[in-house]
């Protein structure tokens, strides 16, 4: 029989204004169970916690419930108490007679029959309790970042700084990502190139970081503390190991005539390449899809130039196991192109845009590209059909996003501050241009943002037009866009030379599998959930893996950097412990009922729930049974209330507890 | 018999037609045993009395050449798989003869990783019906002798099946009982409706036929014999008996395959399968989920939408 | 006082409605004191057997409110919750259970009038519907095969035959018996 | 010969119903028929062989033993008061289940006497009726019993051609209750009796099935014959002679009811140990020991067959198991 002790708190006047709490200490030691009740004035002041230690010594307590405020307010200082008495801190329980009693009513004796009521239950819950031990985790103190764009090397260096070793993996063969493909920032109009790639180089040279480009996570195994992360090395071709990067093979290379993605298809590249002349590593990598040494087998000439021998034909890929104790994920975004729509798109229609069909039509990327000192046009302002300098440029804007009908409704945030440093650089770069810009509404929040919007419109002679664009068609060497400037109530056409669609920012292609393998969340759109909206913005829901950038949703620079550098932190935060200690309540298997049917897993929002193999002693199979990561586990009980046979069973909150509450109401 | 250009016209379906699937079954059966493709197959034998059939695991040729199909043939025989034979699935690979409600009972079992489909080779029968309990059980199925739950039947062809045995047959113009029942019972006052089930409930024993024989309750410890805590008496009394089968029910949303072998079974004449459709119209209706139409993922109880109903949420 | 005080069940998240009882209270807000709450980590722990038991055990009137769709300090708990209880709600109300005296609520931390309201709204509610004899009176019935008559003692206090109390009061079987709880 | 018309049997009924008595007879409950207490004459029903025995007038489905509360430091316990058990009358039970107390009787009082079944039993007085139904799971002459059996019997009743039934008091309870009520009774010759339907299973050799149950504990015959049992309860409850319960108690560790309720030899737990160890492992093993205690133990102890030949099981069992058939198929080794 359990020897529990009942001490009953006046809480000042708080509660022994409506509650006769002798009575209730009273009653509370006639229930079955109960060795020692007692009220006090103050239980949660120092002499009251005494009393409480004392008692517990004195009556050789194995239990405590303290009637008193609410738990969220005092749990942890009477669990504290009874610790430091010798019991364990899970067999203290509260019960609420002030916020849910005292407080809410006011006839005395109805209040003290509630709060009598109230303590029965709780002794149930404490009667039926288990000592629970605090659950450690080991910590790797090693970081994946996935993304080289600057999300993901601000995560990167941060990290590293912080004397921890970080592993960064990039899909592309250079780091950069979309920041380096900028020509200007808003809203300082810096050159994008001139502030990132000193940051890439960086990355190259940390002695912390160990940087894959040219890869792909394969697997995630593991959990917060100790993932066991495969990497995919697509093969390069070309040994990084020997490369010098001195250039020569791409010179000499006899196809050079590839569409270059780095400038969205405008410049050209030779099959070995590197993305542009300041990646990072500045190892190119053969492009097999073009390479006529590997479609006819007949070529061979940047093996034949290469000094050191660093060309590799007959590489393949290859695979690492790197063990990490958290991730980063900074897997950015792509721009919606309507041309390469893939069949599912969510995004239907814009096909009156004529984007794809019209040559002078583009997106904002191209148009980066174009201004570009280091793009195809060496920074003019040129159209793509005939080289022209386009004298009338429309920019228009919310192209898929906001567009509820067509597929997204959320607002891509960068386009109108980027479309109003597009009309600046134009204007910049074409002095007797004019620029239109079709808009919905200008939205500008930020330091700074208004007053560069501002400067667009009001110094740098953009003509922006509240409303959208019906329809474009070429005519001659122009194109005719029709509008409606719904502000003046008229119908508008402009003959114009270029136009320039702001599309809308999407998640990167397999976003959605790269979330299934790391067992995080994903909305609609593919862009990553956080764990909670407002504080918890970094982390997912599944422990040790954090947002960074536009993977979680579209967002500008300085948001990016700033996500980046607070991913970093929590990760720093996580290393800063040799073991990571969680609250013990978590779900736990009955491994001789379970039968596998996983139900549990199915509803598990952790992903902490694993299939585990029982084995006889011959090795053989007996079944498969869930097992629970109690490092990952969240403790919501959701798998046990799912469970038909209640082979699982949350910590903190057993049926048996609770059924004992009930038959005590 | 051309039971396909008349299906709609068809009134009774001949022993005859029981007759050809028999024979497929036997032929596929010797088949597969010889070909050492399983280590038996779990079908039907002929039971000692007449209009009776018990199941089997017949693991020889000779066996296999006495396996039959008849409208007698009322065991949902998917139960063996994860409860008295279960053993057998460890030896290799097992054949199974199973009607269009049996093989929902297998795709749900599939969803919950309780039978991988590789380790089954399945005789599918394009059942028209089978007999329904308390009736003549004589050789000619028609409407007066065919069970409740096939008046309803939408799972006539064994989907999924590696063969299927039969053709499509099925009898016209069945008046849909249950369906009818549920409504009866749906348009009674609530007050009307509790006593129906507790007059129901209260004949309960507790045999535990309903629990056995469901392919679904596949659980080495049933919540209802546990008893710390005991969240269902066990004893056969009105009080638990109620919670019992409250408790099944829910335990059987968005599962139940509808093969109503808990309703057959029972001794005491409980119209259990009621409760289960219930439920199952309930989830089409809220989720538009059908179960074991086809392995799937997720059943409905354990997946969510963000936009699902909650009109009954303040 | 009225003539008849119903017993309120209520299941709550720790996150949401439980802090959202708290917030009445330090608002001083009043409500009705029939209702008990039981707390869990969420309402995705809330299996319908508990709902079942609290009806059998006298409850006239239960109560499962958690975080608003999207709050859900565990994500997806309140989620796999609400089809939980939408299944067993059809449930209840086939075999003839007024829905009437079973509640669900999003009340969330910030929400202490909304606590008040959903607790006020149930109570009188029930109160007006009377005591639910439904569950109760199972609980009291016998198959005739037990002659009820014989074992009503335990429930009414009456034909009180051997009292044992004295045999089983010796400290090897009180420790045996004590042993157990 | 004492001839009682129907009509008087229903007036016979009422009139035990009006002394107070407990008058049970089977009685269409939904739709089935069970044994349940009459409120007048004409709810009996003698078309249909009740689904459950009617062991349960004697041992019921579920039963109170004591209440326990604990008052203070104290456990109060208290007992069912017996003496509350009424006095009854079973009405139209055929042979096959006015035929079980008195195999039943021989363990309630053996070493231990069971005192709620002792109580009843005493209290009770059993009408018998001949068996003019059966059907091909029927298999009592198999086992010893006839559809004319009166051994078991107070009062047995024989249906006549003419609706009306000859009267053979056995027991002194009979006379008694034919003596209470005379005049409903009259002196006579008779009509014809009805005749009984033949049996599927009529001969088995009960001693010869024991030997080879003795000789084969182990035997593949158990595995073949009852690999496909579930392990359902269904054949143990009905059976008018299968005795096993379960004790639970129901409530809470302060304040509760002990109960008593059947149990089964088919269920997979029935046999299963604290420790976790299960004797009974498999379901075949389970099925065995129904056969050997029906027609072996129970023989070896107290000289009885455990089994009526009611065909219950054969007609509710889930998957077909024909225990007819199966001590045919012995019947057929043994020889």
């Amino acid at each position: 029989m359990s020897r529990i002790g009942v001490f009953v708190c006046h809480c000042g006047e708080n509660i022994s204004r409506t509650v006769d709490v002798e009575q209730v200490a009273k009653a509370a030691g006639e229930i079955p169970g109960v060795a020692y009740s007692c009220d006090y004035k103050y239980m949660c002041s120092d002499p009251g916690q005494t009393l409480l230690k004392k008692a517990v010594a004195e009556h050789k307590l194995d239990g405590v419930l303290v009637a008193a405020c609410s738990p969220r307010m005092h749990e942890k200082t009477f669990r504290k108490a009874a610790e430091s008495a010798g019991l364990n801190p899970y067999l203290c329980e509260m019960a609420n007679i002030r916020e849910h009693c005292s407080w809410v009513h006011e006839d005395r004796e109805m209040a003290t029959e509630k709060a009598t009521g109230i303590v029965k239950l709780m002794v149930e819950r404490v009667r039926k309790g288990k000592s629970l031990a605090p659950i450690t985790v080991p910590v790797t103190k090693r970081a994946l970042v996935i993304g080289g764009g600057i999300a993901g090397i601000q995560a990167a260096l941060d990290i590293a700084d912080a004397g921890h070793r970080v592993v960064l993996v990039e899909r592309d063969p250079s780091i950069g990502g979309h920041m380096a493909q900028l020509s200007e920032t808003f809203p300082t109009l810096d050159c994008s190139q001139c502030i990132m790639t000193p940051k890439m180089v960086d990355v190259a040279n940390h002695p912390n970081i160990t940087l894959y480009t040219y890869a792909e996570i394969e697997k995630v195994d593991g959990y917060i503390g100790n993932f066991q992360v495969t990497v995919k090395h697509k093969a390069r071709s070309v040994d990084e190991s020997k490369c010098t990067g001195c250039g020569v093979c791409m010179t000499k290379c006899p196809k050079k005539k590839i569409p270059n993605e780095f400038d969205q298809g405008h410049g050209m590249r030779p099959a070995i390449y590197v993305p542009f002349p300041q990646a990072v590593p500045n190892t190119p990598v053969i492009d097999r899809e073009n390479c006529t040494m590997f479609q006819s087998g007949k070529c061979g000439v940047c093996a034949k130039v290469c000094g050191p021998g660093a060309v590799d034909y007959e590489q393949t890929d290859s695979f690492t196991v790197e063990d990490v104790g958290a991730i980063v994920v900074a897997t950015g975004f792509k721009l919606y192109t309507i041309d390469r729509k893939p069949e599912d798109s969510p995004i239907q229609g814009y096909g009156e845009f004529g984007y794809g069909t019209i040559p002078d039509v583009i997106d904002g990327m191209t148009f980066e590209r174009l201004a570009s000192a280091s793009g195809p046009t060496g920074g003019k302002i040129l159209r793509p059909s005939d080289g022209k300098e386009p004298k009338q440029v429309v920019f228009i804007q919310c192209v898929g996003s906001r567009a509820r009908e067509k597929g997204i409704s959320y607002c891509s945030k960068v386009c109108c501050m980027y479309t109003a440093k597009h009309t600046m650089l134009y204007h910049h770069k074409v002095h007797d241009g004019q620029a239109y810009v079709f808009f919905m509404d200008a939205r500008t929040p930020g330091k700074g943002y208004d007053e560069f919007w501002r400067r667009a419109v009001e110094e740098e002679e953009a003509v922006y037009i509240r409303g959208m664009v019906s329809r474009m068609y070429q005519k001659g060497d122009k194109i005719v866009v029709m509008g409606s400037d719904i502000q003046v109530g008229v119908q508008v056409e402009i003959e114009a030379d270029l136009v320039v669609l702001a599309t809308a920012v999407q998640a990167q292609d397999g976003a959605d599998l790269l979330a299934q393998k790391l067992g995080i969340s994903y909305d609609k759109y593919n862009f990553y959930s956080e764990a909670h909206a407002k504080l918890k913005p970094v982390e997912c829901a599944t422990a040790g893996i954090y947002l960074a950038g536009a993977c979680q949703g579209p967002k500008d620079i300085p948001d990016t950097v700033s996500q980046a550098s607070a991913a970093a932190a929590k990760v720093m935060t996580l290393f800063a412990k040799d073991q990571l200690e969680r609250d013990p309540v978590v779900a736990k298997v009955n491994e001789k009922y379970c039968v596998g049917c996983f139900a549990c897993k199915k509803v598990c929002a952790y992903g902490a729930i694993e299939e585990k193999e029982i084995r006889d002693r011959q090795g053989n199979l007996v079944k498969k049974v869930a097992y629970v990561n109690p490092g990952v586990c969240g403790g919501c009980g959701t798998c046990q209330a799912t469970c038909p046979s209640k082979s699982i069973e949350l910590d903190g909150y057993t049926d048996e507890q609770i059924m004992a509450m009930i038959e005590a109401l | 018999m051309n039971a396909k250009a008349n299906k709609n016209q068809l009134t009774s379906i001949e022993p005859a037609y029981y007759e050809a699937v028999t024979e497929a079954i036997r032929k596929e059966a010797v088949k597969i045993l010889k070909e050492d493709t399983v280590v038996g197959v779990v079908g039907y034998l002929p039971g000692r009395r007449k209009g009776t059939a018990t199941p089997a695991l017949v693991t020889s040729v000779e066996e296999a050449e006495k396996l039959v199909f008849s409208p007698a043939c009322v065991n949902n025989l998917s139960v063996y798989l994860t409860k008295a034979k279960k053993g057998v699935l460890k030896q290799g690979k097992v054949g199974i003869v199973a009607k269009g409600c049996d093989m929902r009972a297998l795709a749900g079992l599939m969803t919950e990783s309780q039978l991988q489909r590789e380790d089954l080779f399945i005789i599918g029968v394009v059942c028209p019906g089978v007999y329904g309990f308390g009736v003549e059980r004589t050789g000619t199925l028609t409407e007066a002798n065919i069970a409740r739950k096939c008046r309803e039947c939408i799972v006539h062809m064994p989907e999924g099946a590696d063969v299927a045995a039969g053709t499509h047959a099925e009898l016209a113009d069945l008046t849909p009982e249950e369906a009818e029942e549920m409504a009866r019972i749906e348009a009674m006052p609530q007050a009307e409706r509790w006593a129906f089930w507790k007059e129901h409930f209260s004949r309960c024993i507790r045999c535990m036929a309903c629990r056995q024989v469901c392919p679904f309750c596949y659980c080495e410890q049933c919540l209802c014999d546990k008893n710390r805590p005991q969240a269902v008496e066990s004893s056969p009394r009105p009080a638990g008996n109620m919670a019992w089968h409250l408790v099944r029910a829910m335990h059987l949303a968005g599962r139940c395959g509808g093969c109503a072998e808990c309703e057959r079974v029972c001794p005491m004449d409980i119209p259990l399968n009621l409760l289960n459709r219930r439920m199952a119209k309930e989830l089409k209706e809220l989720y538009d989920y059908e179960a074991g139409l086809a392995p799937v993922e997720k059943g409905p109880l354990n997946q969510y939408k963000e936009d699902d109903d909650q009109s009954f949420i303040k | 006082m009225h003539d008849f005080e119903p017993k309120i069940v209520a299941f709550v998240c720790t996150w949401c409605t439980y802090a959202g009882a708290d917030l009445a209270g330090t608002s001083r807000m009043q409500y009705p004191p029939n209702v008990r709450v039981l707390k869990f980590p969420c309402t995705g722990r809330i299996d319908p057997v508990f709902i079942l038991r609290a009806f059998q055990k006298g409850a006239d009137g239960v109560l499962v409110s958690g975080c608003h769709p999207g709050d859900c300090h565990y994500m997806a708990g309140n989620f796999h919750a609400r089809r939980r209880f939408a299944a067993f709600r059809a449930l209840l109300d086939f075999i003839g259970v007024d829905l009437n005296r079973l509640q669900f609520s999003w009340v969330s931390a910030a929400e202490g009038g909304k606590w008040v309201e959903v607790v006020t709204d149930l109570t009188e509610r029930v109160r007006t519907m009377g005591p639910m004899p439904e569950f109760k009176e199972l609980e009291h019935e016998e198959l005739w095969s037990t002659f009820a008559e014989a074992t009503a003692g335990k429930s009414t206090g009456l034909n009180i035959t051997g009292d044992r109390s004295q045999v089983l009061n010796t400290p090897e079987l009180k420790e045996a018996y004590d042993s157990i709880s | 010969m004492q001839i009682i018309t129907e009509q008087n049997l229903r007036n016979l009924i009422d009139l035990l119903v009006k002394e107070a008595k407990l008058v049970v007879g089977p009685k269409l409950s939904g739709s089935v028929v069970l044994y349940e207490p009459l409120t007048a004459g004409t709810e009996l029903t003698l078309d249909a062989l009740p689904r459950r025995s009617s062991k349960e007038l004697f041992f019921p489905v579920c039963e109170d033993i004591l209440s326990y509360k604990r008052e203070g430091g104290a456990m109060k316990v208290t007992d069912v008061d017996r003496s509350k058990f009424p006095e009854t009358v079973l009405f139209g039970a055929p042979p096959c289940d006015a035929g079980s107390p008195s195999i039943l009787d021989a363990v309630m009082s053996w070493d231990y006497k069971d005192e709620f079944y002792l109580e009843r039993r005493k209290k009770s007085t059993i009408v018998g009726i001949a068996c003019t139904k059966g059907d091909d799971a029927c298999f009592c002459r198999a086992v010893g019993l006839a559809p004319d059996t009166e051994n078991g019997s107070d009062l047995f009743l024989t249906p006549l051609k003419d609706g009306s039934y000859a009267c053979n008091a056995v027991t002194e309870k009979g006379q008694a209750l034919v003596a209470a009520h005379k005049n409903l009774f009259a002196e006579g010759a008779g009509a014809e009796p009805v005749p009984f339907v033949d049996q599927a299973v009529q001969k088995l050799d009960l001693v010869k099935i024991k030997k080879w149950l003795e000789e084969h504990f182990e035997d593949p015959l158990w595995e073949r014959i009852a690999d496909i049992c579930v392990g359902c309860g269904a054949c143990a409850f009905i059976c008018p002679a299968c005795h096993c319960f379960d004790i639970n108690d129901e409530g809470s560790t302060d304040d509760g009811v002990r109960r008593k309720h059947w149990d089964a030899c088919g269920f997979a737990k029935f046999t299963n140990h604290a420790s976790g160890h299960n004797p009974r492992d498999v379901q075949n093993k389970r099925y065995r020991n129904r056969i050997m205690h029906k027609f072996k133990y129970y023989d070896d102890k107290f000289g009885k067959t455990l089994c009526t030949g009611c065909g219950r099981c054969i007609r509710a069992c889930p998957v077909g198991i024909d225990i007819a058939e199966i001590l045919e198929t012995i019947n057929g080794k043994a020889e």
